[in-house]
């Protein structure tokens, strides 16, 4: 029998955490067996480009697609035609607008999300302070959920001020010329929020280059292999993110899942994802993982060497 | 010496050679090789190739660039050059999106889209044309502020929620696998064709880019002829603006990022010089469909996007270098 | 001299840029301190040392659209090598960087000067071919801070009276830009050819081979640049300095270089390059919406041809006497 | 070879010729330039180079000087075989030229253009700036030139740029100086100052080749003559054995006064008046009538601004005031294409530029003005473009292969036929006909006067502007001297002399500087 084919796709190709996610994928297809991963992606994220990926890979005739999405609804045509095709859609991290695909696997909630980011600032601003927001492009969808999750609990953090949202396009010097800018402009800034893992490596380094460390805590969400070198400076004092890996996996458990029909997208179904447990679809046929971890100075050498 | 003093005859011939041997010499047949080549090469490489539907798909890589490249082709064979294409399509989308808030239908959203277009296009011809600017300057600028436009209207926002009837115009078929977009590349290509090669307009164009001054000396309108063409060029940025909002269903500011590049290069690789005079739109055509066919052929083997540029990088500086490499060495 | 300076169009240039600092600074007071404008010098430094590559090409009539990928290319290069081999001194990954980036250039170089192929359409393939081999030889993957030696990044932000070295890099390019241009065979070599070829081949300028040492210098700058970027960003990956190219050629533009040749100034391109770099650093603190950003300096391109097209405007031939000396 | 240079070196005595020249030849696609010429210079003598236009002269000043390489023969600088590879190679052997094109940077200063490539160095081999301007500044006094070093070279006219190019070559210390036609574009006065520098440069011992289609010049400054004619050198001498009239048989190869056709004027009414014409910058109160059958010739020195008249007329420039009427009504010209609908046309001096599109074929460049009548609703007709074509290039005698050939590959004489049938292929009412004969070699110099003449004859009405003043001479039923921007004498062809139209033009009466 031929070996089922999952096509992982990625935002754009090169990204540390995308990477992190397709050695996951190949965990779960090794441990489901017969089954080959297609990682995947544009060079640049744009829509267009994952528009002429998916196309090849609809001619290609895979077994499922599971894409990270630079664009919620540029995509669904494309994905459409793949399904009317026969072949499982689903989204996961970035998501597809539900009629573009069968399921989306959130990697946490985007209320949890939201909550830890400022929770990571707060929890070193004691007496509250000024923040500051570091996102990706104006254009991607997951940033602009989380802060808006982020907005709904501000409340709870009365002397905590968001003084301002700026965009470093997941650039890494775009970022670091933004993160120069808020500092310079708000010189009593006390922490920055960069929910992008290319934007929190350049404001930690901008704020190292400005001679900040201690003054301006960089936080958010990144990778630990590539924030080690920030906790170790102090430029950040602690930060969060999902387990690419266990994402990765998940993704690629649920889509062999679902295209080898052992489990269907139902509202309210249960699908098990191996070593994971199982996940739930919500009213949206979405699920979510769990909680993001954070790491700091005390776990951050256990894992810069795994994602 | 014999060819320049033939001896003293009445009446001169039409032509020196025959129509095959102009044909064998041209860079046309030399793109049609290159082509069948690739062609073969991706039949043998993937089994998916061959297939009708995966074929049709494939040509959207291309039709929308390839509409643009035609009329860019005539720009640059009349030796300027368009590089805001792609801002002017992030502008018209952005245009058409806004309009949609206003309940606007398809036919109304096309004529903005088109009319769009057309003031970007007359933005830089007048730019170029009236005060005199290089066009390669003018449009590097309005590249930024045409897209810029669209930032400042749009921001991290989106506009979707194009009407049914709206999206077949990218995504529809008209018959069997053949889509309205692949349609519409045929018929420019055959309308942009005659226009080059078969009307007094068409050899204006090119008696231009060949020799401004002695064109306006011979009492060609040579300003008003490049303000056509950057109007032309602006509404075919603008088709082809509706053609992709209406494929992706949703106008963002980075829209059709970097298409400029693709655009000029189908166009050189077509073999329009790019110093001007000289061009065809059949090797524009070829062009479109080398390039579309290796990053398909590509594609299904998942090779990613920029392995296919080093492809068409490579395919662009070859197929003129090595022509030139092989006349210098028979010359030595 | 002084009133020649006066109306000259790096003199308009330079008001435009006080003013354009006195205007933000009028909206958020300290930006133009002169700790700030350090820090604004600093961030444009390699805008400022691509650009005056760029006039070299430029002026000799030709164009390269390249300079981006090969700076990515080069800075990748040293990234990767750095990461794999620690202990390598920095002074002999700077070097490699300025050579990878010479051979890059004498590419570009060749192609033009050997087989007479259009710059534009040379360079336009070389962009993309630079551009491929950094996902070719990194497989797509980053190289992070962490992974970069303490010495490699340190160097641009070392700190030498007063300011980082990284500005210290670009103070002496553009000095040695100065003397180049200004004081020497081949600089003026470089006006020459793109003024008048063909009487450039009368004075015994060999025309290619100028614009080979064009192309081959602002090669070295870019290898030079790819250096300075990844260290001072401490990151590689495939898309570093995207699209850099054109405002790289902006910032000539503004800087009043001809595009036509023969025709621009070191202080013009450093000029354009701290306007543009100006206009970048100043939104953001001037509380503007970064979405602002590529309208204005798409205008502020336009606006500057425009000036400078009047400002050169042929003055047409004086046959005519008047009748009076006649 | 039958003129052998040992033989003049004996007529000549003692001395060695400092530059010899033997058996040089030189091709260009389809041209054969030079064919086994044979030159000496002298020290201390002038030794004009006289032959027709294309007779290859520049070609050989631009062997002399490392621009071109010959295919064939051989250069020898006090007797030993030297290569000169590029310019720097001659100017380094003591070779220098003053070209027949001003070769210069329109961007740079004056004292840089005189010092571009061997520029004076200061410490650590930078160009020292200072001292370029000084040096320059001395230079150009030592020419009379009253020109500040330090201007852009773009503010200068035409005159003052030819002045540069002097003081240019003589910046290099040179001992074979080169002069490519020097006083074509200089007034009076700078005529004579260059006179005056050329016998100081004799006396500094310095061998000078001097080119020139004047006689009177050469008959004045030169010692010896070499005759060029279609590539090859036909004579050579010292001046005191010849005459004029036989240097210009030598030149010519017949005899000169069957050169012009014979016509029989008889100019019919007005066609066209002109009133009143001015420019801000380039020409003021000009005013003539012309007639049908007329030829009108327009003389005057380079840079007087007869071709900016022209092309106003012709509506490339608009003029500032000024009326023309044709056929007594007012014309409204404001473009070339307006022009030519009211049935003027113009055959532009500068035949590459302005004149034909070199890279596309024959028919095309015929037909371009006419595309309205061989098109059918603005889609052209192959066959009718063809067939115009051939009419027009039938009548003027084109030589060429076919019709499709690019009319770059045509040698010059008939690249000014095919300009001339596209514009007859409009069938106009006046043809301005700017240098035609500038460039164009013997044979195709006389077909061009006599097509000139049967124009006339046919009742068409033609201006001449022409620098020639046989060609004045030989064609004009009346002449206008234009003298900087301005109409200086209108002359009937019976009152008319050489020495006159050369007084008017050049200034001499008003300035009192006789000749
Ligand atoms: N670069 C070139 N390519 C092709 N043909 C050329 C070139 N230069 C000169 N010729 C041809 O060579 C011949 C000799 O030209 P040359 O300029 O030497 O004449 P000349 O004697 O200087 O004439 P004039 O008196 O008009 O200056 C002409 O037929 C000319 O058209
Ligand atoms: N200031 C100048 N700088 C450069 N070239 C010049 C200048 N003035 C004139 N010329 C050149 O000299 C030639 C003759 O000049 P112009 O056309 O002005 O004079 P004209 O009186 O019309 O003479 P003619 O038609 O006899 O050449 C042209 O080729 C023109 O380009
Ligand atoms: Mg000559
Ligand atoms: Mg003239």
């Amino acid at each position: 029998q031929d070996p089922m084919r999952i096509a992982l796709v990625a935002k754009s190709l090169g990204n540390g955490f995308f990477e992190a996610a397709a050695r996951g994928a190949e965990e779960a297809a090794a441990e489901l067996g017969n089954t080959e991963i297609i990682y995947t992606g544009p060079t640049s994220t744009t829509a267009e480009g994952q528009i002429e990926v998916i196309n090849s890979l609809i001619a290609q005739r895979v077994d499922a697609i599971a894409i990270s999405a630079n664009d919620p609804d540029a995509v669904v045509p494309a994905l459409q035609k793949a399904m009317q095709r026969g072949i499982t859609v689903i989204s996961w991290d970035s998501g597809v607008a539900p009629e573009g695909r069968e399921m989306h696997l959130a990697p946490s909630s985007d209320a949890l999300i939201g909550q830890t980011i400022i929770k990571l600032a707060a929890d070193h601003l004691p007496e509250g302070g000024k923040v500051a927001v570091l996102s990706a492009t104006s254009t991607s969808t997951n940033q602009n959920v989380w802060i808006a999750e982020m907005t709904k609990v501000m409340d709870q953090y009365p002397d905590i001020e968001v003084v301002a949202t700026v965009y470093g396009d997941d650039l890494a010097d775009k970022s670091y010329r933004e993160t120069q800018g808020l500092i310079q402009t708000y010189p009593d800034l006390d922490a920055i929020i960069a929910p992008t893992s290319v934007g929190i490596v350049a404001a930690a380094q901008a704020v190292q280059d400005a001679g900040k460390v201690g003054q301006v805590n960089v936080t958010g969400l990144g990778l630990p292999s590539e924030m080690a070198g920030a906790i170790e400076s102090g430029a950040s004092k602690s930060f969060a993110i999902w387990n690419p890996v266990d994402l990765g996996y998940t993704a690629a458990m649920i889509a062999h899942a679902l295209a080898s029909d052992a489990a269907s997208a139902e509202p309210g179904a249960e699908i098990a994802t191996g070593r994971m447990g199982s996940v739930t679809l919500d009213d949206e046929t979405s699920a979510a993982m769990s909680e993001p971890f954070t790491y700091d100075a005390s776990n951050i050498d256990e894992f810069k060497s795994v994602f | 010496m014999s060819l320049l003093d033939p001896p003293r005859s009445r009446s001169l011939p039409d032509r020196l050679t025959g129509p095959a041997a102009r044909l064998s010499r041209s860079w046309e047949v030399l793109l049609l090789g290159i082509a069948v080549l690739i062609f073969v090469a991706n039949t043998q490489a993937s089994p998916y190739f061959l297939d009708p539907w995966n074929l049709s798909d494939a040509t959207f890589n291309f039709t929308e660039k390839a509409m643009i490249a035609f009329a860019m082709a005539l720009l640059i064979i009349a030796g300027e050059i368009d590089l805001s294409v792609a801002g002017i399509i992030a502008l018209a989308s952005t245009a058409m999106g806004w309009a949609l808030q206003f309940g606007l239908g398809t036919p109304g959203l096309v004529m903005i889209g088109l009319a769009v277009g057309l003031a970007c296009g007359a933005v830089n011809g007048a730019l170029v044309t009236r005060l005199g600017l290089p066009s390669i300057v003018v449009t590097i600028g309005t590249m930024s502020l045409f897209r810029g436009i669209s930032y400042i209207v749009l921001g991290d926002q989106a506009f979707n929620g194009y009407p049914d009837s709206f999206a077949w115009l990218g995504r529809g078929y008209v018959v069997w696998v053949i889509s309205f977009e692949l349609v519409l590349f045929a018929l420019f290509a055959l309308i942009y064709g005659i226009v080059l090669h078969r009307t007094n307009f068409g050899r204006h164009v090119v008696t231009i880019g060949n020799n401004p001054t002695a064109a306006r000396f011979a009492g060609i309108r040579v300003e008003r002829v490049k303000m056509v063409l950057f109007l032309l060029t602006g509404l075919m940025s603008g088709i082809a603006a509706v053609c992709l909002t209406a494929r992706l269903g949703s106008t963002r500011p980075s829209i059709a990022s970097a298409w400029e590049l693709e655009v000029v290069t189908m166009v050189v690789l077509g073999g329009v010089s790019i110093l001007g005079g000289s061009g065809s739109i059949p090797g524009v055509v070829l062009a479109a469909l080398v390039m579309g066919m290796v990053t398909f052929g590509l594609g299904l083997l998942n090779v990613p996007g920029i392995v296919m540029s080093i492809f068409i990088g490579a395919l662009l500086i070859g197929v003129i270098a090595i022509p030139r490499l092989v006349a210098r060495i028979r010359g030595r | 001299m002084i009133r020649s300076f006066v109306r000259s169009r790096e003199a308009i240039l330079l008001g435009a840029l006080i003013a354009l600092v006195l205007l933000v600074e009028s909206r958020f007071s300290g930006f133009a301190s002169p700790g700030n404008l350090a820090a604004v010098f600093n961030d444009t430094a390699i805008l400022i040392m691509l650009a005056l590559g760029q006039m070299l090409v430029i002026l000799t009539r030709c164009i390269d659209l390249s300079l981006a990928s090969n700076l990515a290319l080069t800075g990748m290069v040293t990234a990767m090598l750095n990461a794999a081999v620690p202990g390598l001194p920095v002074v002999a990954l700077i070097a490699l960087a300025v050579t990878l980036g010479v051979v890059m250039g004498m590419v570009n170089g060749l192609l033009v000067w050997k087989l007479d192929i259009p710059p534009i359409v040379v360079t336009l393939g070389t962009l993309t071919i630079y551009r491929g081999l950094i996902f070719l030889i990194s497989d797509g993957a980053w190289v992070n801070s962490h992974e970069m030696s303490a010495a490699y990044k340190a160097l641009p932000r070392a700190e030498l009276i007063g300011l980082p070295v990284l500005s210290w890099i670009a103070l002496a390019v553009i000095a040695g830009f100065a003397v180049l241009v200004n004081r020497s065979a081949l600089g003026r070599a470089f006006l020459a050819v793109g003024g008048n070829p063909h009487a450039a081949v009368y004075t015994g300028i060999d025309v290619g081979r100028t614009r080979f040492a064009a192309f081959a210098i602002a090669g070295g700058l870019a290898g030079l640049c790819g250096y300075l970027w990844v260290s001072r960003y401490a990151v590689a990956y495939v898309d570093v300095a995207g699209g850099f190219e054109l405002d790289v050629v902006a910032a000539c533009v503004i800087g009043g270089i001809s595009i036509a040749g023969g025709l621009g100034t070191v202080g013009g391109a450093v000029l354009g390059a701290l306007f543009l770099g100006t206009i970048k650093n100043a939104l953001p603190v001037a509380g503007i919406s970064p979405f602002w950003q590529l309208a204005i300096s798409g205008a502020a391109i336009i606006i500057a041809v425009a000036f400078n097209a009047r400002s050169s405007a042929k003055a047409g031939r004086l046959i005519l006497r008047p009748e009076s000396t006649a | 070879m039958s003129y052998s240079i040992d033989m003049t070196d004996q007529i000549a005595g003692a001395t060695d010729p400092v530059l010899r020249l033997a058996g040089i030849s030189k091709s260009f696609p389809g041209v054969k330039a030079l064919s086994d010429v044979e030159l000496a210079l002298y020290p201390g003598q002038v030794t004009a180079l006289i032959g027709e236009n294309g007779a290859g002269k520049s070609t050989l000043v631009k062997i002399l000087t490392g621009l071109y390489q010959p295919d064939a023969g051989r250069i020898e600088l006090d007797g030993a075989a030297v290569r000169f590879a590029t310019a720097s190679d001659a100017a380094a052997a003591g070779v220098t030229a003053i070209h027949q094109e001003t070769v210069l940077f329109d961007d740079l200063s004056v004292a840089e253009n005189i010092f571009l490539g061997h520029a004076p160095r200061g410490r650590f081999g930078l160009i020292d700036w200072a001292r370029m301007r000084r040096e320059a500044a001395a230079i150009l006094t030592r020419i009379g030139a009253q020109i500040d070093p330090a201007t852009p070279l773009r503010e200068l006219g035409i005159a003052s740029k030819h002045l540069v190019a002097i003081a240019r070559a003589l910046s290099i210390e040179a001992r074979v100086v080169v002069m490519d036609e020097p006083t074509a574009a200089l007034s009076a006065t700078e005529i004579e100052e260059l006179y005056e520098l050329v016998d100081r440069l004799k006396r500094e011992g310095k061998a000078i080749l001097f080119i020139s289609h004047k006689f009177d010049e050469i008959f004045r400054i030169a010692d010896r003559y070499t005759v060029f004619r279609d590539g090859q050198m036909v004579d050579a001498g010292r001046m005191a054995d010849v005459t004029e009239t036989q240097l210009v048989e030598k030149m010519v190869g017949r005899a000169v006064d069957t050169i012009f056709p014979q016509r029989e004027s008889v100019p019919g009414e007005v066609v066209l008046t002109v009133a009143g014409y001015a420019h801000p910058t380039e020409f003021a109160d000009i005013g003539f009538t012309l007639r049908r059958g007329e030829i009108l010739g327009f003389y005057g020195l380079v840079g007087a601004g007869r071709s900016e008249v022209m092309q106003a007329l012709f509506g490339v420039t608009r003029p500032a005031r000024g009326a023309v009427r044709i056929d007594g009504r007012i014309a409204v010209i404001r473009s070339p294409a307006e022009a030519i609908a009211q049935g003027i046309v113009y055959v532009p001096e500068d035949r590459g530029r302005q004149g034909a599109v070199t890279a596309m074929p024959i028919f095309q460049n015929v037909t371009l003005p006419s595309l309205p009548r061989t098109s059918r609703r603005g889609f052209i007709r192959m066959a009718e473009e063809f067939a115009l074509a051939r009419t027009y290039t039938e009548r003027l005698d084109l030589r060429a292969a076919a019709l499709d050939q690019p009319v770059g590959e045509l040698s010059g004489g008939n690249q000014q036929k095919v300009v001339i049938a596209k514009w007859l292929a409009t069938r106009p009412k006046v043809i301005i006909l700017d240098e035609p004969t500038k460039g164009i070699d013997v044979g195709s110099k006389a077909a061009v006067h006599d097509f000139m003449a049967e124009l006339a004859a046919e009742g068409l009405s033609v201006i001449m502007v022409s620098s020639e003043i046989p060609e004045i001479l030989g064609m004009s039923d009346r002449v206008i001297v234009m003298r900087e921007g301005r109409i200086a004498a209108e002359f009937d062809r019976a009152r008319l002399t050489p020495e006159t139209l050369v007084r008017t033009a050049a200034g001499y009466d008003r300035k009192g500087v006789a000749a």
